[in-house]
């Protein structure tokens, strides 16, 4: 047994990290590791960098193809994908976000791990809606480029 | 009004109430229905049947699927007397 | 009394804060909204006169006299509105207008045939409706799409083929019975409601496609009863067809996906989630549904179980336990929890009832939720021109309820001799249902079909 | 399972259990299969009523002493039946019913029994619901001590009371066979295992015609299937049984307040079909409304189907076979067994225990199919 299968919460482990070179370029990091019946993500991305055996499979991102231009973010119902761009000692971490109220650009905010708990304050730098969906660029310090997984207002 | 662990909402039969009618001998769940009237009230037991078949495999040993479901009788929900009739002695 | 548009009385009534709507039979215990669907007792109140009304599907109008019933009703004293009864007859009548009721009678309508689809809400879409998540699978199921879109969607279709005259939609409208009818056919008695009254139809068809969905599990514990503890899709039902927050601290009981996925819309509506507890030892649903929740801080405790809700006339609090491997408490390991709501996502149960009538041939096939009709990779049951689609069929996903749906359509269309490309479609959607349950999460629906298709040879040998 | 037994009963209904009970409690060991589960027949699906009101003597002989033993019984089997004494209202359409009625009563008067004739304004004393007009009475007759109980708890408590005097019941068991030699009864064989014995009773219902053929008897019963509803539970409003002769119909309003009735469907058919009709969920709304208006806003809760083990005369066949010892009829009650089982089942132990025999089992007794002229019971509904 896996241990998120009993708490819910991803290791480090569980993932395939990017490199760091990688990082500063921009990547879609997935946390979808489980094989459900799902692959809006590999149709979404333009450049084909997610692949899938089948329907099943969990996505495999080829970070080195990725171009981070952010359309799968969106799409994935599961909220499972994060664009994860460095830059000197800044992280930009963009995610979905379904919660009201939908902060402003230059807002403080609390930047949450995968626990809920806070690590960092973030800086919100960019909004963007697509359907009814939020995706939200923050800005927090680079240490917790693994960790950040959500924001609250 | 000491809380019970509620069986059938309907006809208000707690889970003491089946278990001891088990114990009484009733391990049909059709005659658990006549006895306690599980199952006759007005959700005609969409929300007890389930439940009744757990403690009876529980309490039994019978496996649920050996287990018959009481036969489901039309209404599928209650309807007034007079909707039915409507096609005649209506001026 | 006040409420918005829309409104039905139960809703109107709990976002006042009633939550006692009636007492029960025999031990007097205070009883509320538990369903929101219209299937349990625990709502009945006289409505202008009328008693026994079901007050949670009952909608609110102008000046509407709600009375609380003393258990056993009086004779009602309104006058009877009364209505002829309606003869209708067409091709395929299809019970249930969720995904697989939906699908199934666009794709039937699509190939020439005259569908009556009726259902049992004022709004199509069944369980989508509720549905503000974005749905898994692959762009043929619409994924990414919510699943109020998808109903949105699916209703635009529909209307497109009323227009062309092949489609009938019934709202608010019961299938209550399955009657022989002449010649091979089958026999409906429909119940439509209007108001507080109600109009019969007859309707004769010569196939059915029942898309009926399913009911959802009640679990035994002391106070199980008190108004406060909900189904999860009367949660979804209060909260987002109605507006109304079921409360503001909620214990839910369930991690598989219904459980998830509810606890997370509770968080959206600005609900505390206090915790989820759930009975098995590892997480049900999803991992990526468990992970929304806990980057929000929901604990979610598995081997886990709720023993008692607390309160004088609604819930006051829970008191859980630790299980061990056997799934029993364990000793000491009591914890009481102050909260307003309990939401049950314990599991489904297909609803058959309409299924039994026919006299098609059950089983019980515990991976499918429970008992079943036995059916062949058409969707045809063991009675001539029956065919099932959806949770009805076996629990699933609404990705596959609606594939099943679009195969029970075309192959009710070519049992009666329609035949545009129904041969073709249903080779591509059989393709695409095995597709949908290749995984990990499909093992369970995959073998309650094998044990369907053991059963149905068995049956026929 | 046991290997021997006095007496082996057929049928785990109202009629098995009841005279399983007689047996018993006179130290008959005695042995039930039942191959369902115990009042699954025609017991599970019965309108509850009793009645004494009949036009021939046997009926209204067996359900007059049925119902003085109806009145204890709760006491003496320790569970209670359910039991109410809210009378029979039987409404009288025409001169010619009013006839048969007086004649009726006339009879019914010598057994001691207590029944009057209302006229149509009597009629709504006793249920105010009633409307007079709509059902076009020009009269009733009235007996205050018919009523009706509870047909599965009679049951239960006739089979729980069985068990305490030693009887033995196995329900879901399955009588595949009867063994005889030349002129009597020597043993049953069931799926699952056999038992010697010198009697068998039997008290299979609609099934009784099957099981009479294991031996080679011929019976003339047909099964009838017969519809019933029940409402959901409102305030107690009346508590006589409103019957009609010439419409058929039958309601009352129980004990938790439900009503239940049933007329004939218009679809009646012999056979074993239980589908429910919707000619007859229609035709027993319209007619019941028609009685009392006041129901239309009441729901409709369960409709549902049973069969009527009928016989040429409506009248049980009773009593033991002349060419097979120890092979006893207990059948064919035509849609009242109910009602009479309890003096039926104390007849049928008296003749099984003593030897003993009486006016209505002999009158009862299969041979009367033989003659031409049989007494039919004109009293029927449902």
């Amino acid at each position: 047994m896996h241990s998120y299968e009993k708490d819910g919460i991803l290791t480090l482990e569980d993932l395939v990290i990017p490199t760091k070179k990688q990082l500063e370029k921009g990547v879609a990091f997935i946390e979808c590791i489980q094989e459900i019946p799902c692959n809006p993500c590999v149709d979404s991305c333009p450049v084909g960098a997610i692949s899938m055996k089948n329907i099943n499979a969990p996505p495999i991102v080829d970070y080195d193809k990725c171009i981070a231009c952010g359309q799968c973010i969106g799409i994935c119902p599961g909220l499972a994908i994060f664009l994860i761009k460095t830059k000197g000692d800044k992280v930009f971490i963009t995610l979905q976000y379904e919660f009201l109220p939908i902060p402003i650009v230059g807002n403080k905010v609390k930047a949450l791990n995968r626990k809920g708990e806070v690590v960092d304050t973030a800086i919100v730098k960019r909004i963007a809606k697509k359907d009814k969906t939020f995706i939200i660029t923050i800005e927090a310090n680079k240490d917790f480029a693994m960790e950040i997984r959500n924001i609250r207002v | 009004m000491k809380k019970k662990a509620i069986v059938c909402r309907c006809e208000d039969i707690s889970l003491e109430d089946v278990e001891k009618a088990i114990d009484e001998g009733y391990t049909d769940i059709e005659e658990l229905r006549k006895k306690l009237r599980i199952g006759m009230g007005p959700c005609q037991g969409r929300v007890c049947i389930q439940l009744v078949m757990k403690i009876l495999e529980k309490k039994t040993g019978k496996e649920v699927g050996k287990i018959n479901l009481p036969s489901s009788r039309p209404p599928i929900i209650p309807v007034c007397l007079g909707s039915i009739a409507s096609d005649k002695n209506e001026k | 009394m006040d409420g918005l548009k829309g409104d039905s009385i139960a809703s109107a009534l709990h976002a006042q804060g009633i939550k006692t709507l009636t007492k029960s039979l025999r031990y007097d215990l205070p009883r509320g909204f538990f369903c929101g669907i219209g299937k349990c007792s625990s709502c009945l109140m006289r409505v202008n006169g009328i008693p026994n009304i079901r007050t949670c599907i009952a909608p609110l109008l102008e000046g509407v006299k709600v009375e609380i019933q003393d258990k056993l009703p009086d004779i009602p004293d309104a006058k009877f509105q009364s209505k002829p009864k309606k003869i209708v007859s067409v091709d395929i009548l299809v019970v249930g207008a969720g995904p697989a009721g939906l699908s199934a009678a666009i794709e039937a309508a699509k190939q020439g045939t005259k569908v009556l689809i009726a259902d049992e809400n004022l709004q199509i879409g069944g369980q989508l409706i509720k549905q503000t998540h974005k749905f898994f699978g692959s762009k043929y199921e619409k994924a990414g799409t919510r699943g109020i879109q998808i109903a949105v969607d699916l209703e635009k279709e529909l209307k497109e083929l009323e227009k062309s005259g092949n489609i009938d939609l019934m709202l608010n409208s019961t299938v209550i019975g399955c009657y022989e009818g002449k010649k091979g056919k089958h026999k409906f008695a429909i119940i439509k409601r209007k108001n507080y009254d109600s109009i019969l139809y007859e309707v004769e068809s010569r196939t059915v496609v029942i898309a009926t969905g399913a009911m959802e599990n009640m679990l035994l514990f002391t106070g199980n009863d008190l108004p406060g503890v909900y189904g999860a899709g009367a949660v979804q039902t209060l909260m987002n067809v109605f507006g109304v927050k079921p409360g503001n601290k909620v214990i839910m009981v369930g991690a598989g996906n219904v459980g998830l996925i509810v606890s997370y819309q509770l968080l959206q509506a600005g609900i505390i989630v206090d915790r989820v507890v759930e009975a098995a030892p590892i997480i049900g649903g999803y991992h990526v549904h468990a992970a929304k929740l806990r980057r929000y801080g929901v604990p979610i405790l598995t081997s886990h179980s709720i023993i008692e809700a607390y309160g004088k006339d609604k819930v006051e609090g829970v008191v859980i336990v630790k299980l061990d491997k056997n799934w029993q408490p364990i000793k000491g390991s009591k914890e009481k929890v102050a909260c307003d709501t309990v939401c049950l996502a314990v599991g489904l149960t297909p609803s058959t009832r309409l299924l039994y009538q026919f006299g098609v041939n059950m089983e019980f096939v515990p991976e499918a939720g429970g008992f079943v009709a036995l059916h062949d990779d058409s969707m045809q049951t063991t009675v001539k021109g029956v065919f099932v689609a959806g949770d009805s069929s076996g629990i699933e996903e609404a990705s596959t309820a609606m594939v099943e749906g679009k195969i029970a359509g075309v192959s009710a269309s070519l049992l009666l001799g329609f035949n545009k490309n129904a041969k073709d479609l249903k080779k591509q959607y059989k393709k695409e249902l095995d597709r949908l349950r290749a995984g990990p999460f499909g093992e369970k629906p995959r073998i309650a079909k094998r044990k369907i298709d053991k059963l149905l040879e068995k049956k026929n040998a | 399972m046991k290997s021997k037994a006095d007496v082996v009963i057929i049928g785990g209904g109202i009629s098995g259990c009841g005279l399983a009970y007689n047996l018993a409690r006179r130290g008959v060991d005695v042995l039930v299969f039942e191959k369902n589960y115990l009042t699954s027949g025609a017991t599970g699906a019965c309108g509850a009523g009793i009645r004494q009101q009949w036009s021939t003597y046997e009926n209204a002989e067996l359900a007059i002493a049925s119902v003085k033993i109806f009145e204890k019984l709760s006491n003496e089997l320790g569970e209670d039946i359910e039991f109410r004494q809210g009378g029979y209202l039987v409404a009288i359409h025409d001169r010619k019913e009013m006839k048969q009625a007086i004649k009726n009563v006339e009879m019914q008067r010598t057994l001691g029994l207590q029944v009057e004739i209302l006229d149509s304004e009597g009629i709504n004393d006793i249920v105010p619901i009633l409307d007079v007009k709509g059902m076009k009475a020009i009269g009733a007759t009235f007996c205050p001590t018919d009523g009706h109980a509870n047909p599965f708890k009679t049951t239960f408590a006739y089979a729980n009371a069985a068990k305490r005097f030693g009887a033995n019941i196995y329900t879901h068991t399955k009588v595949t066979s009867i063994k005889k030699d030349k002129k009597r009864i020597t043993g049953v064989i069931t799926d699952k295992g056999s038992v010697k014995t010198e009697i068998v009773v039997n008290a299979a219902g609609i099934w009784s015609k099957d099981i009479a053929e294991i031996v080679g008897v011929n019976t003339p019963n047909i099964p009838i299937r017969k519809e019933i509803i029940a409402t959901e539970r409102f305030k107690p409003m009346f508590e006589a049984m409103v019957i009609s002769f010439k419409d058929g119909i039958y309601f009352s309003q129980q004990k938790e307040g439900q009503i239940i009735g049933g007329i004939p469907s218009p679809e009646q058919k012999p056979g074993y079909k239980t589908i429910p009709t919707i000619s007859f969920m229609q035709h027993m709304a319209s007619t019941l409304i028609r009685y009392a208006p006041v129901l239309k806003h009441i729901n409709l809760l369960r409709h549902w189907t049973g069969f009527y083990d009928v016989t040429p005369d409506s009248r049980p066949i009773l009593g033991e076979t002349k060419n097979l010892k120890g092979f006893i009829h207990c059948h064919g009650f035509s849609g009242h067994g109910f009602m009479i089982s309890p003096m039926v089942s104390k007849l049928l132990s008296d003749f099984i225990v003593d030897g003993k025999t009486s006016e209505v089992l002999n009158n009862l007794n299969i041979d009367r199919f033989k003659d031409k002229k049989i007494e039919h019971e004109m009293s029927t509904v449902g």
